[in-house]
């Protein structure tokens, strides 16, 4: 199992790079010394009346400066807490957790959509090979810079206002872009999307997925997710999230 | 100081044990705290043959809580013999292994196989809101309570603790109906039955659409009906419901409890067990109490 | 946009109703917050003669809720109808009595003394926690529930709404029953009944030893409650239990009530009444509802 | 009934005067213009695990400032909460709660205990007669300059750290205090002993009582208290203490 702590971070800064997406700089102890590429983190709230950690992905490891980013939407009242945290302010982070990306060194396509495009960042940061970037959006763009920083980026865009009109397939389609490794992350429509033209095309592809989380560490069985294959850990056709993902083979998960 | 109690002939080093299905077996919790610390891990529950569990969502945050509908999802106790018994049985800790079923065969084949096992205690799942057959069929019926706990004793080598649900009219009747069938303890309360509504999409937020409402929203029905079995029975209990610290463990053995669990404190604090024994300990130095046994069931 | 709803023949301007014994008879609120603005007010319950109620501490904070044990204190009906009734007769709300009592003699006997006064509905208390006799004597038991429902239908002038306790196995057993006996509408749930022990007191919190839990900590099982009632009922339900926010409102209406009463909320703030209806006309006009009866069971 | 406010106040300072007894200063916009002494406020938490707002007496006003003073102990983790909040931050508050000291021109007695003394500062200020005050504590002392620049200050300490080792009530047997009137609040047993005191003397006495509260504005009947006659709202041998108290002359009342 992968080592993981439960630390006391500290906020380096925060700002909202879009309409309710927050990006957080965080000094850990040691998580970023461990973090992988599509690793999550769960961050405590400190209200009393919300209980259970919000796992957010890594975005982005400084490991020299012992620091995450995370990249995280307002999606309820726990991250609208944690977006109105200061620099300097304390919070409770539990992490790495879960799998994270395989890095191959083959030709590869990633494809993030909305709040899915974060934790493709530090991934696209450490593949050493040919990179195409697809990112899809509904309407504002956001990490768009960075991700021109490590390859050639597409982008799409559901009200056509940037980019390709449409989502990230679209682009696919419309660019006749190939690849012989697909990494994905994004809403589950896109992600079957995803998987059926990997099917199509017969290429190796790696989905993240997300689910509701109650332990984060595989203990209690939340998070499942439906495998093709009666899983090794659960013995039965169970994958746990948090633990054997949030990164599966697109050909093991029934989705 | 002495801070080590008895369960049902089993003794604990503190009253302190993980509540079932909050801790897998222990493993997954390992690197983050010191299970040596727990007076025993109540594992997750398992059943004669591998369950799939609910679809999901299986999870839903409610305020100060947390409603579950795993449905009891478990890898079957052919495996559970082979892999969690022998890690759990690496450290310095008693095992509790909890036991579901669909029927009463199942529980007495767990039962059975468990027999010539390292293990301490046997819980018995008669409450889970989340399975339909088996579970809380059991739970909510005194008769079929009695039934059950007959069967599983007729076989069990370990003391059995029968886990009762808070979803019933008359808790101590329940109580007085499984120890009057032989129960060794009982153990109270399992998650209350509630559900969340997602007003938006206008769905239920769980697959089940109901689950089990645990966290520190239901403590105060947990200290009650801990009260009212004490008053009832004379088998001990294992209190639990909602406990985040270490005066809301003091609470229940106060209120009878020779032991407590802990379970979805787990979730929001990886060490929340040790810090309770910690604070219990604080806790006897600063008001004299030379033995924890001596707090158990104090305030009638 | 309609936000009216009709409860048991009596038409209310919106949903939103005070749940008894947290607003008084609506005079301690009235220069805090505008009483115009209530679908209704349901009164702290009344009895036929002055109740002193319990020994203090009544009130008791636990982790998002509270545990009371007021024991129905109330000044009699006599003070009641010369003196409330005429208050809130002023506004444009409607009246909703709470009626409790020892003896179905009791309950009766304020039916009979409110027939002729300007009230728009009774609300009959059987499942008060924290007395003795009457309330929730009744309450948890079907057959009671029903003789006491047939006897203060017998002389009420106004529809009578049943108030239920969630202390008991099956709720829909206990809709199911008042409804067959004549009851005109069910509301549920009252506060489940809960213990809090001061630990370095080592005695109980509350005088009473237990008291009603209320707060956002049951409102999931309000929810699921009123869920099981509207599948098992066809008289119109009102729903409470932990109502902080507009959220939580709409769920007890998605899962089958038709009104919603706000109680401990209203100690958190005065103003959450006319908070909570405000956002429920926001949600209304958000997702393009046209009627909220449209919302009214809609999630099955 | 007393006209009251629920509103969101300013802080304008807060310390701790003693060990686990703060002092803040609210700026607010109604409840300053109408408080009276012995009356007091209830602030609510934010953190979303403490429903119940917290009842603290009025210590002094400055209706000019539009500013109102409590002093409160450390009781618990809602108090713990204001305890933390600094200069500049909002909270709700809702006041002024109650009835208040009645405040007659004749030679008057003061006796406060413990936490039972922020009350009568205000009330020492406003009263235009001639004051003794009489000051008890278990040791670690507050307030006492205050009082000092207000009439005659006595001290009692339970440990004999500071003026007289004992109760208020020692003080005032010790030094042969006497008065037409006795104001007074502190905890159960030292009222207990004056309104004992106050019979013996025949010296009309007021006394200001605290009980668990849930509403604050008499509506949920949570913080009543024993009365020797019938009361004129409850209809039953039982007071308010949030509205027909806190403070009530002390033969009313069965303590």
């Amino acid at each position: 199992m992968t080592e993981k702590f439960y630390e006391d971070a500290i906020i380096i800064r925060q700002e909202e790079i879009a309409t309710n997406i927050y990006s957080m700089w965080l000094h850990t102890e040691q998580i970023a010394r461990l973090a992988k590429p599509g690793q999550f983190v769960t961050l405590y709230c400190r209200d009393g009346s919300r209980l259970l950690p919000r796992p957010i992905s890594i975005c982005e490891v400084d490991r020299g400066d012992c620091s995450i980013r995370l990249v995280y939407r307002i999606a309820g009242a726990g991250t609208a807490e944690f977006s109105r945290y200061h620099t300097g302010e304390q919070l409770r982070v539990m992490g790495p957790l879960g799998n994270g990306y395989p890095k191959k060194s083959r030709k590869a396509l990633l494809l993030g959509g909305g709040i899915g495009i974060p934790p493709l960042l530090q991934l696209v940061k450490e593949l050493n090979c040919e990179k195409q970037i697809v990112l899809g959006f509904r309407d504002e763009c956001f990490l768009v810079e960075e991700f021109e920083a490590c390859g050639k980026v597409y982008i799409a865009t559901e009200d056509g206002s940037r980019g390709t009109k449409g989502n990230v397939l679209d682009v696919v389609t419309e660019k006749g872009l190939d690849a012989e490794i697909i990494y994905a992350c994004g809403p589950m429509p896109m992600l079957r999307a995803v998987k059926q033209f990997a099917v199509q095309h017969g290429i190796q592809t790696w989905i993240s997925l997300e689910e509701r989380m109650a332990c984060g560490v595989g203990a209690c069985l939340g998070c499942v997710c439906k495998s093709t294959k009666k899983d090794a850990h659960t013995h039965v056709k169970n994958k746990r999230i948090c633990t054997e993902g949030p990164v599966f083979r697109a050909r093991e998960v029934d989705i | 100081m002495n801070m080590g109690v008895n369960l049902a002939g089993i003794s604990l080093k503190n009253p302190i044990l993980t509540a079932s299905g909050t801790f897998g077996s222990g493993e997954e919790y390992a690197q983050l705290m010191d299970l040596n610390k727990l007076g025993g891990v109540i594992t997750k529950g398992v059943a004669n043959v591998p369950w799939e569990g609910n679809p999901t969502p299986r999870i839903a945050e409610v305020y100060g809580g947390m409603l579950n509908a795993i449905g009891l999802q478990n890898p079957g106790i052919d495996v559970f013999v082979e892999r969690d018994i022998p890690f759990l049985a690496k450290y310095d800790t008693r095992i509790v292994v909890n036991v579901c079923g669909r029927s009463e065969s199942d529980y007495v084949e767990v039962a059975e196989r468990l027999a010539d096992q390292p293990v301490d205690l046997l819980e018995i799942n008669i409450s889970c809101p989340n399975v339909k057959e088996g579970g809380i069929a059991y739970g909510q019926n005194p008769h079929a309570a009695a039934e059950i706990t007959k069967a599983i004793k007729a076989v069990a080598k370990q003391p059995v603790i029968m886990k009762l649900s808070p979803n019933v009219t008359d808790i101590a009747e329940m109580a007085r109906a499984v120890e009057a069938a032989g129960a060794d303890a009982v153990s109270l309360i399992n998650t209350i039955t509630g559900m969340k509504i997602d007003v938006r999409k206008r769905r239920f937020a769980l697959a089940n659409r109901t689950g089990g409402l645990s966290g520190p929203a239901i403590h105060p029905i947990a200290v009650r009906m801990v009260y009212e079995a004490a008053q009832a029975v004379r088998i001990p209990i294992v209190g639990l419901g909602g406990v985040m610290c270490a005066e809301d463990a003091l609470e229940l053995i106060l209120a009878g409890a020779t032991a407590v669990s802990v379970g979805t404190a787990n979730f929001t604090n990886p060490r929340i067990t040790e810090e309770i024994t910690d604070g219990i300990r604080e806790y006897m130095l600063e008001e004299g109490v030379e033995d924890i046994r001596e707090l158990i069931g104090a305030v009638r």
